[in-house]
């Protein structure tokens, strides 16, 4: 072995007067970071290991320890900085990409950060939410062309299209059964129908427990086709194309074959083992054209009954593209942005592919309002959500509802240590390993899901009312609700908004 | 009553529990202070092996054969947990050779044994080691 | 400052109507003498009137009043109208001058129908066609501005308190079995004739006394169907979607009410499953349409005022009745002032529709 | 309903609460010799170690006869029963009316024939409390003991005592002690733990006379000795039931009810046999939780309820100077045995079921061994090889797991 070039990022402090060597964090840390020295009667740290998902600093009962930042640095350089060293000494050494998981953490613009929402005074009132009723049900999918009325002149009501009924315009965001755990999808299938609406199989089809949760499921329809058949596209309420994802626009998707075990493999229906590789591009859509016979035989093959979403990447040209979906027949627009969470993906494309999803979204309904088909197609927006007033933001700019995916796994206890790819997660999500996928207790996770969605649907409520408006429809593409801070002109332009004092 | 129920399928095998216990028996109000450097004797003992772990502790059995095996009167049924009264008890473990649980031990010094009194007889309130299980897999519930 | 269309100004208001069911015809006094007992909820920024059945010898004509703020946005404006239209009259509208009223533009007013040749080149409806065009002067022709395009019924508005309008524009010489007013209390503009109300179009009169939340999600809806909001206030926008609803989707309009100030969802999950799905359609199809925050409306259309309130109830609105007289205010006074001897008030539920119609066979 | 027990103890207690949990309102009279509120007697040698006291060897709080509305007589004896006129005659005179009458005279020291036993001046038996008292009174910092019998009341003894005298000296007539509960293993190891206390042991002899204060052993030695303890062994006290016409062989015949042969009259404690199912025979189980549990079972059944005494076992849990030994069952069978410096484990498994056990130093969760003998638990349906390192619950399956611990129904 030759010189080891790169140093931990992290440092595990252990206060030694705390700790009582129990050995909570040995036994919890699958990284094998800590360990008991039995002849010193103390605990030690191998930081090289940490990840920073801060397992053992959440159940180490004396608060022994902590994470920490390293201070030791190469010699400070703006340009070449400690990452940019570290990561060419990385390939230096491996000749391989560089990957990672989660969101883009590069210090880019949070346009949901400079944006600010309106309330009421004095001229007209802001409604208590807690006196009067403050609604959040939504519907997504496409709305009737024209108005029918029966031959005795009553409105014929059975023309709308399928839609999806949300009570509260937040949607579980797509994430796969091999990516995340048995429990994490049992704890989003079962938050989803507590609250009213909708996970997302994500492409690693539909695992026979969980039909029961139809109703409250999307199934995901992507490059790879895992896990497709007639009963799986019939156990959803709707059907999701994947075309692209906000973490990896352009990219296809890659799940080892050790991932590849038991359920997994039978819930996807290909060998245990096998890698399992999702095209970049769906090998059957070339062309927007294409996209509308997948859009018209899923249609087809399920009788008509489930709105099909078509789910894309915000890139360059998104808002030419979500109008040619628009009028692919897809019922609904998801847009995902360059934030969005993923298992695993070459950091250099998380990290530099894609555009805000704030800026997409904005672009994208005021492009569809132009073209005047607007109201053929609702918008689900994700790509970091991260709270409820970027969910009111979102809104107000003209999203229908938003997909949660990393603020959902966080409610399950993920830390954001973004290191999925190595199949080790502590917290029982991104993993098929047995003792580590029983650390997430789908009741205690689906109630954390429960809990965080019913809180942002009451901050919702508060918002909505401190604003006068006591229906989310109300809100939606209310752009007059917002004021920028902070932005320049082009940027108000694209967000349709004036800024703050305007 | 509410009893104490473990499933083992969330247990972790953290150990959380028995420092929990022996914490909220220790009468110290300082973790820290109660358990650095010392040999902890909880009530409530995990069994692990094969990838399955779980906890163990008293049942609080409707026919108690300690309590009916105590030669002392030291144990007793008092609404519904069963107590030991460690100045009465001798040490003599005929309450251990009778548990089919094994959750009767001695305590530290060995004189005496000590039992989980679902924390009735510290200030923890709630048990201890149902209040600090990560993944509740020790729940205490009316069933 | 800037005026309205410029920005979007919010106001609070009073509102006064009064509508005969066996076709009376009654001259302007008292509805004047109405919206002037509400003096204090007007600032003196706007103030206006609707008037039906006041041109019965024309009554099959377009009636568009016009201002005009300049010679030369007459000449051009006129020279698009006589295009268009095969106009039958044209004439200064009759004022009085009054030192309340200043800066007064050109109000001039055509009567006449659409060339049938052009009409059927376009392919278009009639109405839709004189709505098209009164939306192309509007907002192509500058310093021109339409504010009355209905057959049979007119708007005068003007900058000033409400009774000062009606006089000035001698509303006491004309007669119409309804009359609705508005006295305005503007946030922040310098009052300009056009943003006055009532607003119109076609047939359809608003005059509304509130200050919708919803606004910009109504207006970004309305503009994807060919409207184009120009003034920017919610009285612009409700006739829009009222226009819409009622003359495009053909809601009826109760069902337009039912979009506007849609029942609560609580309230539908209550109601027999017919009814359910219904309302359940309604507002989901046009769940952009739903108007939100204070509003109390007073929609006048040939043979019929709509009164209606947002579903919170959060503006004052009462209606009396005498015979076949129906009052509406935003105050009961303004009513009482005007007929002491109602035999019947009742101020509707928030999201209630009172629509009151001519009796059958009259033919005002 | 008028219940009489006759006995004062385990026993005792154990059909006073059998009764009261069905019954609340029958009368219920105890008749005991002693005059004492309800004690513990394995604790008498507790007492002499100082481990306990008076106070705290009473086995049930001061009250408990008067929060059970139990008639106590205290001091007097039941000198016999009327089975025809359904009355027990006390040696006081009067008599006491019973419906149902339970026996629970226990046992008492037997002493075999020695020669010039009359010559000791001061000796003792190791049974009641008031053998203890007399006893502590008798012994000195000076005092050489000479206790005659190594087995469990013996060997108990002479722990209490070793603390408070010179010398302690145990002879007894098997060649090994404990021999009982034990096998020659776990005796030898016990053994050479007690001698480790400065005890010493004469065995596979007996005391051939008794001179002034020597004994003279019959291969030949002699112990001096200032004080005599007789611990040989016990007899089931079985006169008044015998003379009504129980069945009587060593101890009463009573049944998994605990009811003898006579309608009425049941026995429980020391003085009956219970149905011992790893011998599969009958026998006097001398073991304080047999007697409780064949009281309450005794007490119910006379209260109408319905409870089965059928899962007796011989079984100890009894430690000297530190040392814990349990065992439990019967040793015959195939023989599986650790052993390291300070620990002993034997388990005896026969017909796919554990027999018996014997643990020694080691003896942590001993209870879930027993259980599978009282259960008769196949052993095939428990990982034996895991439960044979170590007691442990790891070794049934896991439904039988969510029964024990989770609440499932079984």
């Amino acid at each position: 072995m030759g010189i080891d070039y790169l140093s931990p990022d992290y440092e595990v402090v252990r206060n030694p007067q705390r700790c009582i060597a129990c050995r909570v964090c040995e036994r919890q840390c699958a990284n094998e970071v800590h360990s008991y020295d039995s002849e010193w009667k103390v605990m030690k740290s191998d930081d090289s290991k940490c990840v920073n998902c801060h397992r053992c600093v959440a159940l180490c009962p004396t608060h022994a320890l902590k994470i920490v930042k390293t201070d030791d640095t190469f010699k400070i350089n703006a340009n070449w900085t400690n990452e940019a060293i570290g990561e060419v000494f990385r390939q230096a050494g491996t000749g391989g990409m560089l990957l990672s998981s989660m969101g883009n953490p590069q210090p880019y613009p949070i346009y949901w950060d400079k944006i600010l929402i309106n309330a009421s005074q004095v001229t007209n009132p802001s409604i208590d939410p807690l006196r009067e009723p403050m609604e959040t049900r939504t519907f997504l999918g496409k709305r009737p062309e024209k108005l029918e009325r029966d031959a005795d002149g009553s409105l014929v009501t059975d023309n709308l299209p399928p839609n999806l009924e949300l009570s509260v315009p937040v949607l579980f965001s797509a994430m796969s059964y091999g990516s995340i755990s048995y429990n994490a999808h049992e704890s989003l299938a079962r938050a989803a129908r507590e609250l009213g609406t909708y996970y997302n199989t994500g492409e690693g089809g539909l695992h026979e427990d969980f039909y029961q949760y139809g109703p409250h499921t999307i199934v995901q329809v992507a490059s790879g086709r895992f896990g497709v058949h007639k009963d799986y596209l019939e156990a959803g309420a709707a059907i999701e194309i994947k075309i692209g994802q906000g973490a990896k626009p352009g990219i296809g998707g890659h799940l080892p074959g050790e991932k590849i075990v038991g359920d997994v493999s039978r819930t996807r229906m290909i060998p245990e083992g096998s890698d399992a590789i999702s095209p970049a591009p769906h090998h059957d859509i070339y062309s927007i054209e294409d996209l509308r016979q997948l859009v018209y035989s899923l249609k087809e093959a399920t009788n008509y009954k489930k709105p099909i979403i078509v789910k894309i990447a915000a890139v360059h040209n998104v808002a030419a593209i979500a109008s040619g979906i628009a009028r692919s027949g897809a019922d609904i627009i998801a847009i995902d942005g360059y934030r969005g969470g993923t298992g695993a993906a070459p950091t250099r494309i998380r990290d530099n592919v894609g555009i805000p999803i704030e800026l997409a979204l904005a672009a994208v309904d005021e492009r569809l309002r132009q073209e005047r088909i607007r109201n053929n197609v609702s918008i689900v927006v994700g790509g970091s959500i991260r709270n409820s007033a970027d969910i009111v933001k979102a809104i107000a700019l003209g999203a229908d509802a938003v997909y949660i995916g990393t603020a959902a796994l966080l409610a399950l206890g993920c830390h954001l240590c973004r290191t999925c790819q190595s199949g080790k997660c502590n917290w029982g999500i991104a993993t098929q390993r047995p003792d580590l996928v029983k650390r997430l207790n789908p009741d205690i996770g689906s109630k954390r899901l429960v809990n965080l969605v019913s809180a942002w649907q009451h901050e919702i409520m508060e918002m909505m009312g401190g604003m006068g408006i006591n229906s989310i429809e109300a809100l939606r593409g209310n752009r007059l609700m917002l004021r920028g801070v902070g932005l320049n002109e082009k940027e108000l332009e694209i967000l349709g908004i004036k800024h703050a004092g305007e | 009553m509410k009893r104490v129920y473990v499933n083992e399928k969330w247990c972790l095998g953290c150990h959380l529990c028995e420092y929990n216990c022996a914490f909220a028996n220790s009468g110290c109000d300082d973790m820290v202070k109660a358990l650095k450097d010392v040999q902890i004797y909880p009530r409530i003992q995990i069994e692990q092996g094969n990838g399955i772990n779980f906890a163990v502790n008293c049942r609080h059995c409707e026919e108690p054969l300690c309590v009916k095996s105590c030669i002392t009167g030291a144990l007793s049924v008092q609404d519904g947990v069963i107590h030991v009264d460690q100045d009465k008890c001798v040490g003599c473990y005929t309450c251990i050779l009778v548990c089919p649980y094994g959750a009767v031990m001695p305590g530290p010094t060995g004189g005496v044994v000590q039992k989980c009194e679902l924390c009735t007889n510290n200030s923890s309130g709630e048990p201890a080691c149902v209040k600090g299980c990560p993944n509740r897999a020790i729940v205490f519930e009316e069933r | 400052m800037q005026k309205e269309g410029a920005i979007r100004i919010p106001s609070g208001c009073a509102i006064s109507g009064i509508f005969s069911r066996s076709g009376k015809r009654m001259n302007g006094e008292p509805i004047i003498q109405s919206i002037s007992t509400m003096h204090d909820r007007s600032n003196g920024l706007g103030g206006g009137f609707a008037a039906y059945g006041i041109y019965p010898r024309s009554r099959d004509l377009y009636a568009f009043h016009v201002f005009y703020d300049s010679v030369r946005a007459k000449e051009e404006c006129e020279k698009v109208i006589m295009a268009n239209f095969d106009v039958t009259i044209a004439e200064k509208i009759p004022t009085r001058e009054m030192p309340e009223i200043t800066d007064e533009p050109l109000i001039w007013r055509y009567f006449g129908l659409p060339f049938e040749k052009l009409l059927k080149d376009t392919r278009l409806d009639e109405k839709e066609f004189v709505a098209r065009f009164v939306t192309k002067v509007n907002t192509e022709i500058k310093g021109a501005y339409v504010f009355s395009s209905g057959k049979n019924m007119g708007v005068f508005k003007a900058v000033g308190f409400p009774e000062d309008v009606g006089r000035y524009y001698r509303l006491e010489d004309y007669e119409g079995y309804c009359w609705t007013a508005h006295g305005r209390y503007p946030t922040n503009t310098p009052g300009w004739w056009g943003g006055a109300h009532p607003f119109s179009m076609l047939d359809y009169s608003i005059v509304h006394n509130g200050e919708i939340s919803s606004y910009d999600a109504n207006r970004r809806f309305i503009e994807m169907f060919g409207y184009k909001c120009t003034l920017l206030t919610d009285t612009e926008v409700i006739t829009y979607i009222v226009d819409f609803l009622n003359r495009k989707q053909h809601l009826s309009l109760k069902e337009a009410a039912q979009v506007i100030a849609a029942p609560f969802w609580s309230e539908i999950d209550r109601l027999p499953p017919e009814q359910q799905k219904k309302l359940t359609y309604l507002r989901n199809v046009f769940s952009s349409l739903l108007i939100t925050g204070p509003f109390s409306v007073l929609l006048g259309f040939t043979g019929g005022l709509m009164a209606l309130n947002d579903r919170l109830k959060l503006r004052s609105m009462v209606i009396g009745e005498k015979g076949d007289m129906f009052y509406v205010a935003s105050e009961e006074c303004a009513i009482q002032t005007i007929e002491p001897n109602i035999e019947h008030f009742r101020a509707p539920q928030g999201g209630e529709p009172v629509i009151v119609t001519l009796n059958e066979g009259v033919d005002a | 309903m008028n219940y009489v027990i006759i006995g004062n103890s385990a026993a005792a207690v154990g059909c006073v609460e059998g009764i009261r949990s069905i019954d609340k309102t029958g009368s219920i009279t105890v008749i005991s010799d002693e005059p004492h509120h309800v004690y513990s007697r394995p604790l008498i040698s507790y007492l002499l170690y100082g481990k306990t006291d008076r106070e705290k060897m009473k086995y049930r709080p001061d009250d408990f006869y008067e929060k059970n509305s139990v008639t106590a007589l205290f001091g007097v004896t039941a000198e016999k029963v009327d089975y025809e006129a359904k009355k027990v005659v006390l040696n006081n005179g009067s008599s006491v009316a019973f419906d149902k009458l339970l026996f629970a005279t226990g046992s008492s020291p037997f002493v075999p024939p020695m020669e010039g036993l009359d010559t000791v001046p001061k000796k003792f038996s190791f049974m009641k409390l008031d053998d203890a008292m007399a006893l502590e009174e008798a012994i000195g910092p000076q005092s050489r003991v000479l206790i005659v019998g190594a087995g469990l009341i013996g060997l108990k003894c002479a722990e209490g005592i070793r603390g408070k005298v010179r010398e302690l000296t145990v002879v007894d007539l098997a060649p090994r002690i404990l021999p009982s509960i034990l096998d020659e293993e776990g005796s030898d190891m016990v053994q050479k733990h007690i001698e480790k206390q400065g005890i010493t042991f004469h065995l596979g002899t007996s005391v051939a006379r008794f001179g002034a204060e020597k004994a003279e052993l019959k291969n030949g030695e002699t112990v001096e000795f200032d004080v005599l303890v007789l611990a040989v062994g016990v007899r089931p006290n079985t006169a008044l039931a015998a003379e009504i016409g129980c069945k009587v062989n060593r101890g009463i015949v009573s049944d998994e009810h605990c009811r003898t042969n006579l309608d009425g009259i049941y026995a429980a404690g020391d003085c009956s046999e219970s149905y011992d199912i790893t011998e599969d025979q009958y026998r006097v189980l001398a073991l304080w939780p047999n007697a409780y549990m064949q009281g309450e079972t005794a007490g119910i059944d006379m209260a109408g309820g319905n409870q089965l005494y059928d899962k007796a076992i011989p079984m100890n849990a009894i430690g000297f100077f530190d040392l814990h030994v349990i065992t439990a069952g019967s040793y015959a069978g195939e023989a599986y045995v650790t052993r390291t410096e300070d620990t002993y484990k034997k388990l005896i498994t026969k017909d796919n079921l554990l027999k018996g056990f014997i643990l020694i130093g080691e003896i942590a969760r001993a209870g879930i061994y027993t259980s599978l003998i009282r259960e008769k638990t196949p052993l095939d349906t428990v990982d034996f090889e895991l439960i044979r390192e170590r007691p442990q619950l790891m070794a049934f399956a896991a439904p039988e797991r969510a029964v024990k611990l989770g609440g499932a129904k079984a």
